[in-house]
């Protein structure tokens, strides 16, 4: 047990995944001797080499191609793409070949790989390099998609993908990498893919949360109790597959439901958990559920009074809260 | 097709199967599975004709660029990474006529999908060839991580991927060469090289008359081989698995070979080429112009090619039998393996 | 007026605002002297040329890179993707590019064009010429996107989108193109992006769809009608921007909502519109908002019992309707 | 740095400015350029260094490439599609320091986004520069579009559009040149190959020394140019101006160039590059190379010199004082044209 950042957990699950099992490889750009553009593989080019620990070309399709034939023939790929935002070239190889490899040869390919992608906003990235991407891709059958909150779930979470069968989108928030840090166990940390986590029990409202967004639910629910309000904050952690019972049982004890992203809201994820609740949970709702997302222009822009406006925050998740209380 | 008048980079008249060290079994044997390929393809579409599968797409033309290439492959060992034309590809590389008609009538023992995919995406981890999917050109870079990982892993293997020449405007094409360059990569890049894109003809395709032409951009070997000559491609092939074999890294093999079909069952070819232009194309089927090489090289005798008719003949039929008397595919089937299974069956897979 | 199969509206328009407009230009793979896959474009070559209807190279991403710069210098491309599911190596194109000119150039450029994508299944067309993609799309700030089900709004909503200022994806569904035709007004055809339509009135549930479902939806519809109960069926047409009101509206009226689309449930769609319902309409609710929806499988599976399985149709929607009536 | 080694194709010794038709008044107003985007440039550091800005990305060594490519065009007519590193090329293309300065310290009225988007991200519709976005090479398929209108409408224009060698790796490289070669179009494929992407050297981008090599494969001529060299880049820039106005299609020009700062601000080259080579990065610095040249040549004197460093100074510093005392960005503008809206001002944009 030792306090890290949630960066050196990440570090630490990538360097202790890779001592364990050569057959895990990490490629990207710039991950080998810069060690990442933000640090996250520091060291690990060092230690392992730079046949494991590849820096590729400038061209995300392929690093994301190339990890499904390693993945074909015996190794364990980690890729990492430098933003999120960068993403999108890779989109044709991971929604047609990563995640459809296993059925549509009805098993008789898997596709493990973990795809590591640093994304989320308040970070002065402007457009292109503050974006949430968890819509996209839990959207698609045959991902799973992973956003943890604290260095120990990053840390878990991770172990637990590169172990997985199948394909895991990990999604780490650039701004949580130096700004938190916590105990993290030494080794491995028990943290499987699939499950939510009450962080906070409260009795007045559920609000759903993952990533960046926790931190603010959980201030939101400290500025909340200061009136009074006990909200219940759960980490939804891992989005597809979605717990969907950890969320239902809170909202049964609760009976309202807020739900909060960084992403835009149209479309966004918070519509499939807002849709859930009100389908399977309808009878336990005294209120409408009610997301607080970030509003429908392009990521989030540049100039500091413009990314505050987008960034939904404690402030303002602990107003929607109070209104849908009042409801 | 201005890609057919292209000068192939080597003639067959100057050289022989002796002088390239090439026996008269081994030639039989393609000579064998370009017919199998034909003879197949041929009864794809008589299954599909008769209402038994709903499309069809095929390789009637190219049989001789992949029976070329995939016999200079160890085909216990190596890796091949195929695309929808691959017919011949795929018999070469073990899969027998029943397992493609099993998949042509996407039945529940479809060996590739288990009736989930069209016809025509083959993929078989026992034969080590890998899954395809329909977007074109994706493949190239799986053949990267195959080869990469080989040789990180050291075994030895080599991939060869196949790729029509339409396909290689994609930005994949591109993204994979230069990987496999960059490393040195055991990967065998076949473009077979047809002329059409759909409708879309070479011209409008690109501004040079050859793919190969981009080999040196990445600075890796490219040739240009006339697909009907079957003996020049496995000579060009066997060259390049060796370099691959080495650890010389990859090759940019083309093919220029005819489309002897529409572009698949919903095409239909006569809006955009002429009459004259079919029928020209006919001239350079590998089935014929292999034929006339072997009896030339006195290889091939009557006796002989009746043998080898025969031979296809029982395959072709057996397999039809086989694939005809299997099951459909059980819809309580279609929720499995979107994820992992712990209770799968043992056996194929990993 | 005259009767028109789905497929000859799009032609008629493409035709029209060809004529029309000499910026307005074709562009996309087999478009040309082909006439499209599916015939859509059919002509157009032969009247208009091969500068203004181009046969490109197989390269989507460049199709739509392409038609960004033409639109930037004067034209109005109507680029096409060959099949809903190969749009996604132009992923990157629509998302980065495509959607955020305006936006990230303060409305210095604009960026209009029309990307027609035939997309949709029950076509015999398996994993990969069956997808729906509105999902990805309606959550992208700076798209339109609609999906006609009609010739007459086929006519009349790609006219609108090629005259539109911003960019539009064009949805048209392939089982459409020859399975239904009626009444197409000749010329201009007034179909305004972003109206939903009340097809048919009910009072016992309002049933949302567009494409090809909605024929599902009307439907289901008659069958229901058969038991008494009397559905109302609205088109949603454009989902982005999505007409809420109309939606609400109909919610108010009938206090049950179903909502029916082909893609994959998780993350579709039809979560968007029943979050909107449930978070908006809340208190005009009787029951849980609920969807229909292809299950969660890659897109739809090839062999014929798969198929069918795969695709919601007016048996499973009654189904549905029933329950929820009941509820 | 391998690509520096690559020899430049055109040595400077042979050519003088006299037998190449460029007046020493064209010298000396490139060599203004080049000074004045260095002065820029160290301004905008400076500014990021005080904290009114939170990044900084910028061009120091990419101004002789910039500078001679840019003059090549017709500065009203033409197009420029660029990339982060453009500061010289948009200074030339017509955008005044002060616009610079908006953008870099994300003013109301920075012309290229109203602050929306990072620093480096140019575009002007006014200067006919196109807008740019983070996500590399996307932009070089923009340029086509620009190029194929052009044609379509008979305009004449031409487009120059720049990308780093690294970026280069991308698929959108290949179709872009594919689709210009096919169509002929007026782009110039400006890549500034300063031999690192971020971190990754040239080595481990591609198995070539030059990426002009990629052009044979396009059926276009390729050049790679020496960018401290700033007449040769101009010549070459001329010639590849004058085959697109002809109509004779795109050039991809390579032009080798220095990054003599880190990546951005962000970065910390010292990690992945020694002392050493930084040293010898120095020795290529356009600024001092050019100076040297126009000296030889006799047309820059130490009193022209003298003049030029006023004019650049005084131009720096009202650009300056402009940007520092325009309006920070109202959060009420932030929804803002995410859609068309009828009620918009007038004027820019369309
Ligand atoms: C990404 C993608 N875009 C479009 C298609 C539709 N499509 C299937 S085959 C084909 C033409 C392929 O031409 P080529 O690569 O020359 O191979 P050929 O069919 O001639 O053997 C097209 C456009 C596709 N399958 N994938
Ligand atoms: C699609 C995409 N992937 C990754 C990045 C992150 N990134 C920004 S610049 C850069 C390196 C570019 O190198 P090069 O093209 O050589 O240009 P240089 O910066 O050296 O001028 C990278 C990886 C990006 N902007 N876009
Ligand atoms: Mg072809
Ligand atoms: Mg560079």
């Amino acid at each position: 047990m030792a306090d890290k950042r949630y960066l050196d957990a990440i570090h630490d699950a990538l360097h202790e995944e890779m001592a364990r099992d050569e057959r895990v490889v990490v490629l990207g750009e710039d991950v080998g001797r810069k060690g990442g553009v933000f640090g996250v593989t520091d060291g690990l080019f060092e230690a392992f080499g730079e046949d494991r620990v590849v820096d590729t070309p400038l061209a995300e399709s392929m690093i994301i191609g190339v990890s499904v034939g390693m993945a074909a023939n015996g190794l364990i790929p980690v890729p990492e793409i430098q933003f999120a935002d960068f993403i999108h070239p890779a989109f044709d190889q991971i929604v047609s070949e990563v995640a459809r490899m296993r059925y549509r040869s009805n098993n008789d390919y898997g596709c493990p790989m973990t795809i590591r992608v640093p994304y989320g906003g308040g970070v002065h990235g402007a457009l292109y390099h503050s974006q949430s991407i968890e819509a996209f891709y839990a959207h698609v059958p045959g991902l799973k998609v992973v956003a943890p909150y604290s260095p120990a779930d990053a840390k878990g979470l991770l172990k637990a993908a590169i172990r997985d069968h199948d394909p895991v989108l990990y999604l780490e928030h650039k701004k949580l990498y130096r700004m938190i840090h916590d105990q993290v166990p030494d080794g491995d940390v028990d943290v499987p893919v699939g499950h939510a986590a009450v962080r906070r029990p409260g009795r007045d409202l559920s609000i759903f949360a993952y990533g960046l967004m926790m931190h603010e639910a959980l201030g939101a629910a400290d500025l909340l109790a200061r009136d009074g309000i006990e909200a219940e904050v759960v980490d939804l952690r891992t989005l597809r597959p979605l717990d969907t019972a950890t969320i239902l049982d809170s909202v049964a004890r609760t009976s309202r439901a807020l739900i909060v992203h960084e992403d835009n809201r149209f479309g966004g994820f918070g519509a499939e958990v807002a849709a859930t609740i009100a389908e399977e949970g309808f009878r336990h709702l005294d209120a409408p559920p009610t997301r607080v997302c970030g509003p429908d222009v392009p990521a989030v822009p540049f100039a500091p009074p413009l990314e505050q406006w987008f960034m939904p925050n404690a402030e303002k998740i602990a107003a929607a809260a109070r209104t849908l209380v009042a409801y | 097709m201005s890609a057919r008048e292209a000068k192939a980079v080597k003639s067959p008249v100057e050289r022989t199967p002796q002088t390239l060290g090439v026996h008269d079994r081994e030639l039989l044997e393609m000579y064998y599975y370009v017919r199998l390929a034909r003879a197949v393809d041929e009864r794809m579409w008589a299954l599909q004709r008769s209402g038994q599968a709903a499309f069809v797409i095929s390789g009637q033309g190219h049989e001789g660029a992949q029976v070329g290439t995939v016999f200079a492959l160890d085909r216990d060992k190596d890796w091949l990474v195929p695309f929808y034309r691959s017919v011949a590809a795929v018999l070469v590389k073990g899969m027998p006529p029943a397992e493609i008609f099993l998949i042509q009538l996407s039945k529940a023992t479809d060996p590739s999908s288990g009736g989930r995919q069209m016809p025509g995406h083959y993929g078989h981890s026992g034969h080590k060839i890998l899954s395809t999917s329909s977007p074109v050109t994706t493949q190239l870079l799986h053949a990267d991580g195959i080869a990469y990982a080989a040789k990180l892993r050291g075994t030895g293997e080599v991939c060869v991927t196949e790729v029509g020449e339409g396909a290689t405007s994609e930005g994949d094409f591109h993204e994979a060469l230069n990987f496999a360059a960059i490393h040195r990569l055991g990967v065998i890049f076949l473009v077979e090289n047809n002329g059409y894109a759909i409708s879309v003809p070479l011209s409008k395709q690109m501004a040079v008359p050859n793919v190969s032409a981009r080999a040196v951009g990445y600075g890796i070997p490219g040739v240009t081989v006339d697909g009907s000559h079957v003996l020049d491609v496995y000579v060009a092939a066997r060259e390049a698995v060796a370099r691959a074999r080495r650890g010389d890294g990859p090759t940019l093999l083309e093919v220029n070979v005819p489309r002897l079909t529409a572009h698949s069952s919903d095409d239909r070819q006569e809006k955009y080429r002429s009459a004259d232009e079919i029928r020209h194309t006919k001239e350079h089927d590998p089935v014929h112009v292999f034929a006339g090489e072997l009896r030339a090289w006195g290889v091939l005798t009557d006796a002989r090619e009746q043998e080898i008719a025969e031979r296809v003949r029982r395959a072709v039929d057996e397999g039809t039998e086989i694939a005809e008397a299997a099951p459909a595919v059980d819809p309580a089937t279609a929720t499995r393996y979107v994820y992992y299974e712990h209770n799968a069956p043992p056996g194929r897979g990993r």
